[in-house]
């Protein structure tokens, strides 16, 4: 047992924070730290410079074009992006499409779909979710139809996150109705300039337009767009799915929140002293540093046995990442709320392009957090929600 | 020890429900949002009509008699539907300071308007220092022939935008964090010196940043060298009143959340049925009745004589119900999933609600923090 | 809506608080502020000197020897009691036994047995649970078989509390095997000095003696001590559960509590001061206080509806006084421990009536803190496990 | 980064497993309980034979060569049976102050008679008013001609009945809270000067409450005018044994819950298939892997050589695992219901080793205070 990082480790992570410190834009950085989200342009401005650094796809083998690290350099790589804080690589493009088509893509598809990918010369949507299906994902009902050498779809997906920004969708779709629920689905690529698809903002709760519904009217898909074999789509959603092993929490991401948070507790007066100061606040802090410092050790540990499995089923300690990485992640968020106080509230969408604190109704540095709080409560509702993990957990590893 | 309404308090609060009920639709509220006031000038007089707007000012001022019972059940009706009007701005707390600190004169003159719905009211306190301490005031008052001559910046007043006159805290003497010296002047919004930038509160409500320079006090409010119990008065009976609202919008989001339970389905049968999920509803439903019963409490403790021991009550109602809201309004929108994420959905609404009320005057942890420091509810022994 | 006590209700309480500084002794005072129950024989003297009071049962009715009161005096006296703190009346014959004999038993059963009840002539205990019921009291197993004017009785009971006082036993019977689960059952009582019962102390994890086991080995029980009639037992134990509306909040058995805490913890030094000192110790004694001053609202709500129901329906509040009041007691348990420190770990039965500090092992008010502790986490266990009463309020109240 | 058990660490755990298996089922170990002791000569001499009485000491003085992850694997087998033995006084601690604090020449002396299983050590630190602080001192030691007389009273001291010797704290100079003045002293617990009353404790270990009256030391460990250094080095390589002993503990009553849930049948079925039920387990099991983790940590930060990081370190291991073992005891006692409040019944006798685990040396919430006092683990910026 060692526990350390080897010194090539260490040595690489300078590497990385070297090379972020000298070509993120500063405009990038601070609207991050904001707490706001990178705007299109500069997710695709980051996105190529790491391509043109082949750093673009960290998880993707060599041959396909990513940059052939071991597990411990891609969670370097990603922790250092996340505190730095500067974009991840666009996660439907990197780690959700990509890999599905590098596992079970036809070469043909490969060769069209890869390089673009990388490059962020497409931007990638998922169309997974629809309306009433919930945590139920294999209750999906929208339709394709093969006729000749097309689908026809007809559908709608829902929470389709930045569909308004993308140029493709990979979507999940039901070919064969009369099929039992997790079979008879297949993954289509469709081009979003395609006739017959509308994108309708969902405004979230916070006044955010980040998700979207998609609406599929007698859309023709080209058959050669099916990634694997008809029917058998849910070997790539379960696959793409049981892909996310350690992404979920956010170590890196949650460690750049505290340091934000211990910086605005220190310019926010509570009780004539810095709120920083107030044992209550400072006890608070200090819990989600040391459950933090758990979840890395957590994430280390499944890094280092993911190393050494030969199958490719998802490791139980997904769900714990997941339940611990967003819980740490909304109680940032709730406590940066609170540290600004009444200044938290004024109301504003925090990722419009232009801000929305012009008028100046509230300090810089407070503005917008309670929009952010409020939006990270969906953490513990996505990607499978709390509730979910744990029947996972209760009924995969402990047996009940 | 009665907990049953009198007739007359049936009467109020049915007829409350009523107007709300009519008035208040999801759509309906957020056409209000969206209208130049960001509330609803048709509601505002038909509060007026029902006495709500008169409801604690004397029946010989032209008011409705009502007392903090009263408050209550106007105030959990107003969390029922999160309605937007200036009423907690105007009536609660402006018409606490006209009651507890105006001059028979000034009441004679403002107490009608304030009950006809003619006259706004908004409270500027906050400071950009000052956080949740009533008493951190760095906004001046200077003595300037009769009059006060008022210089300083305040932030989040609520209603401030659509306010006609300002209650505003200055400091007259002492330093920032002084506990005299502090008074409390009405100002007129629309005067010279006075600077407005309206803007909506993330739970839909609207609020100003107020820069006062040179701006000429209107009247004076209380003792203008001491004047703190008065605002600690008039900000204790709107805790009273703001436990009814988070009681009333806790009960609202938690039937909604049961109903959409016993009706989306998952996995082939309603989510209701699910146990981890039905015991996340009973323990909300502990928490809402647990604030339930701190409201009465509230209620009971608004006319308390002593000072020290109101300032304590209250400490404990905000938070139990600081603690309550934040739960109820967390675990609604995590109930429903991603349809309370949705602006087009209400359950979000409540939540952001419950999460500001929360902090009005101060959230969970501050008062936990000062009822702690001055000794708590029960005595050593 | 009055939400005060009236005049009439403060007197009352006044002459409550004078009665028991008048009557009760130093001694069983002493031992209850420590943390430990009274003794057999302080529990008796004390039931009489109440029965000579003609307080012995708050809630009987006059015509059975009860004092007449209202709700709102049996609230006061209870609290009163419990804040003092001194013996509440005993239980098993005030409060279950008794107010079923009242209920259903014969004018020969009343005058047999309840004057002896008041008086603590007679220990009742309860014969309900049996080892493998658990929650699920209705699948009892221990059978009773009518053998001319005798049943007789083959089984076993368990947690019957203080069954090593106790003179006498009521018990729940399967008289009717074939029957469905809650039909076929029947209340009795009997003689614990018959032949054929054996009691086995069960030891809690603290080290007290407080439950036992209770075996029937073809025990003869006169048909005459039948409650009710033969098959209809359930409604016995129905009306006996859900007669307590609110004896578990113990609202006043808290306050004590928290006026103890808060001399230990004064008494305790942490950090170069008193641990009362502590910000974050005072804050979570400040919110169980504040969690119990809600609770005593919430018992006050209870109280003023109840007087005006007419069905005998258990209320669903009830399953919110259960959850808090355990919940609140439970926490308190839990401080006084913290306060003490390392000095509340020496074993020791907490209940031994000769005291286990004698070798001076640990401050007198530390003792035995730690056994308090361990031994009421039952409290969320028995009389409906808080998972019990969350599946109560979720049916019964919300309808799930 | 590699948590894999070398070849020799495998053999370790297996041959503790083994041996613990063997000689510590329920019936055994309350066997032990009962003896005069308190716990089994037998199984000693047995950790005597494996090496686990001389694990941290190096090859040459005859030990075993074990760092921070030997004590990991020891402490976790430990934790898994429940084990009454002395060996965290003796070996950990009393192991820890030889290393660090002791004489070549009296390394030379103690080492071989502790690796053998002859001399018992305990630790006599806690006095009545320090609580949780190692530098509270009022124990005091005075010069006497080439020795030291020590006067003062210890409690608490965990199996301070069986040890043949006493580590003492106490105060050469300085005020009884000050950090500089305080000395490490060996004294013989059966010699003149030392009077010892033994006692249980609620997990069923031994403990002794000490009165030292010009007992004379035997020798020194360390600087006896500023030993504090070397107490919080022991002590922190103690707390990283205790998060072994506490994540075998969580995982032996999270196992022994487990089965219960599939087997006791409520309502006819197992309760393990109720959904509440499985979440409440579910959380128990993040709260286990969460300590675990944190277990490695801490055996990663006991040799930090930065006192200042390594105390940070073992306040944040304090508090995660602390917090955990409440969680995981409280509820497997609540998830077996009543049979788990019965001491005949293993599951309670775990929940209390980790309740008294969890305060050793200052409970979670002692070292949260201690951490945010300190900064934090992670800087501002």
């Amino acid at each position: 047992m060692d526990l350390r990082f080897t010194d090539e480790e260490i040595a690489f992570r300078q590497e990385v924070r070297d090379f972020i410190a000298k070509e993120l834009p500063a405009e990038t950085r601070e609207r991050m730290v904001a707490g706001r989200s990178p705007t299109k342009q500069q997710v695709v401005d980051w996105q190529r410079k790491l391509n043109a650094r082949g750093w673009a796809a960290p998880e993707w083998p060599k041959e396909a074009g990513g940059p052939g690290w071991t597990l411990a350099q891609r969670y370097i790589f990603r922790e250092e992006l996340q505190q730095a804080p500067a974009p991840s690589p666009l996660g439907f493009n990197i780690n959700m499409c990509g890999p599905v088509i590098i596992e079970f893509g036809t070469e043909e598809q490969k060769r069209k779909y890869l390089p673009r990918m990388l490059n962020l010369d497409d931007w990638w949507c998922q169309g997974f979710s629809e309306p009433g299906a919930g945590s139920d994902l294999a209750g999906l009902k929208t339709r394709a139809v093969r006729e000749g050498d097309h689908y026809v779809v007809n559908g709608q997906k829902t929470w389709t996150t930045l569909a308004q920004h993308a140029d493709w969708i990979f979507l999940l779709v039901r070919t064969d109705p009369a099929a039992k629920k997790q079979e008879g689905i297949s993954f289509l690529l469709c081009d979003m300039k395609t006739p017959g698809i509308t994108v309708r903002p969902i405004i979230t709760i916070e006044g955010g337009h980040e998700v979207n519904e998609v609406f599929f009217d007698d859309v023709k898909i080209p058959a050669e767009n099916l990634v694997g074999e008809e029917n058998r789509g849910w070997d790539c959603a379960k696959f793409l799915l049981g892909n996310e092993r350690f992404g979920q929490a956010r170590v890196g991401a949650s460690r750049e929140r505290i340091r934000r948070l211990k910086v605005i507790a220190q310019e926010s007066m509570d009780g004539g002293r810095p709120l920083m100061e107030d044992p209550d606040f400072r006890r608070k802090v200090t819990e989600i540093e040391v459950e933090l410092k758990a979840l890395e050790m957590t994430v280390m540990r499944v890094i280092a046995t993911e190393s050494k499995r030969k199958d490719k089923k998802p490791d139980p300690a997904t769900s714990v990442l997941k339940i611990k990485g967003t819980e740490i992640q909304q109680m940032c968020s709730e406590l940066l709320m609170k540290a600004a106080g009444p200044y938290a509230w004024a109301d504003g969408d925090p990722d419009e392009e232009d801000g929305s604190n012009e008028v100046d109704v509230a300090p810089d540095w407070a503005f917008g957090l309670a929009g952010v709080y409020f939006n990270w409560r969906k953490q513990s509702i996505y990607g499978g929600s709390n509730e979910i993990q744990r029947n996972i957990m209760a009924k995969a590893f402990l047996g009940l | 020890m009665d907990f049953d309404l009198t007739e007359e308090q049936r009467l109020l609060q049915d007829s409350v429900a009523r107007l709300l009920g009519n008035k208040y639709g999801f759509e309906q509220r957020k056409g209000y949002m969206k209208s130049a006031d960001g509330w609803s000038r048709e509601v505002w007089s038909q509060y007026a009509e029902l006495g709500l707007l008169g409801l604690p000012f004397g029946e010989d001022e032209g008011g409705f008699g009502g007392g903090p019972v009263e408050t209550l059940i106007v105030a959990e009706q107003i969390g029922r539907y999160i309605t937007l009007e200036p009423w907690m701005s105007t009536v609660v707390i402006g018409g606490g300071f006209l009651r507890h600190g105006a001059s028979q004169e000034l009441r004679n003159e403002l107490v009608p308007q304030v009950a006809s719905g003619e006259m706004l009211l908004a409270f500027a306190q906050v400071e950009r220092q000052s956080r949740y301490d009533l008493f951190d005031v760095a906004t001046t008052a200077k003595k300037d022939g009769d009059g006060w001559v008022i210089n300083g910046r305040k932030g989040y007043v609520v209603h401030g935008d659509s306010a006609d006159r300002l209650i505003v805290t200055a400091r007259t003497a002492g330093d920032r964090r002084e506990r005299k010296g502090i008074g409390v002047f009405l100002v007129d919004a629309k005067g010279p010196g006075v600077e407005r930038r309206g803007y909506r509160t993330v739970d839909g409500q609207r609020a100003a940043e107020v820069e006062l320079s040179g701006a000429r006090a209107v009247a004076v409010l209380g003792n203008p060298e001491d004047g703190l119990p008065l605002v600690d008065q008039v900000v204790d009976e709107c805790i009273a009143a703001l436990a009814g609202e988070a009681v009333g919008a806790m009960q609202a989001v938690h039937d909604m959340t049961i109903d959409y339970m016993k009706t989306r389905q998952q996995f082939g049968r309603p989510i209701g049925s699910f146990q981890a999920l039905q015991h996340r509803a009973a323990d909300m439903l502990v928490a809402l009745e647990q604030s339930r019963s701190m409201s009465y409490f509230a209620a009971m403790s608004a006319a308390e004589r002593n000072p020290v021991e109101r300032r304590k009550a209250m400490a404990a109602v905000k938070v139990q119900i600081g603690r309550s809201a934040r739960f109820v309004g967390q675990q609604s929108v995590q109930l429903h999933g991603g349809i309370a994420m949705t602006i087009e959905y209400a359950a979000g609404h409540y939540f952001k609600r419950l999460t500001v009320n929360d902090a009005m005057f101060g959230d969970a942890d501050h008062y936990v923090r000062d009822l702690s420091e001055t000794g708590g509810l029960v005595a050593a022994a």
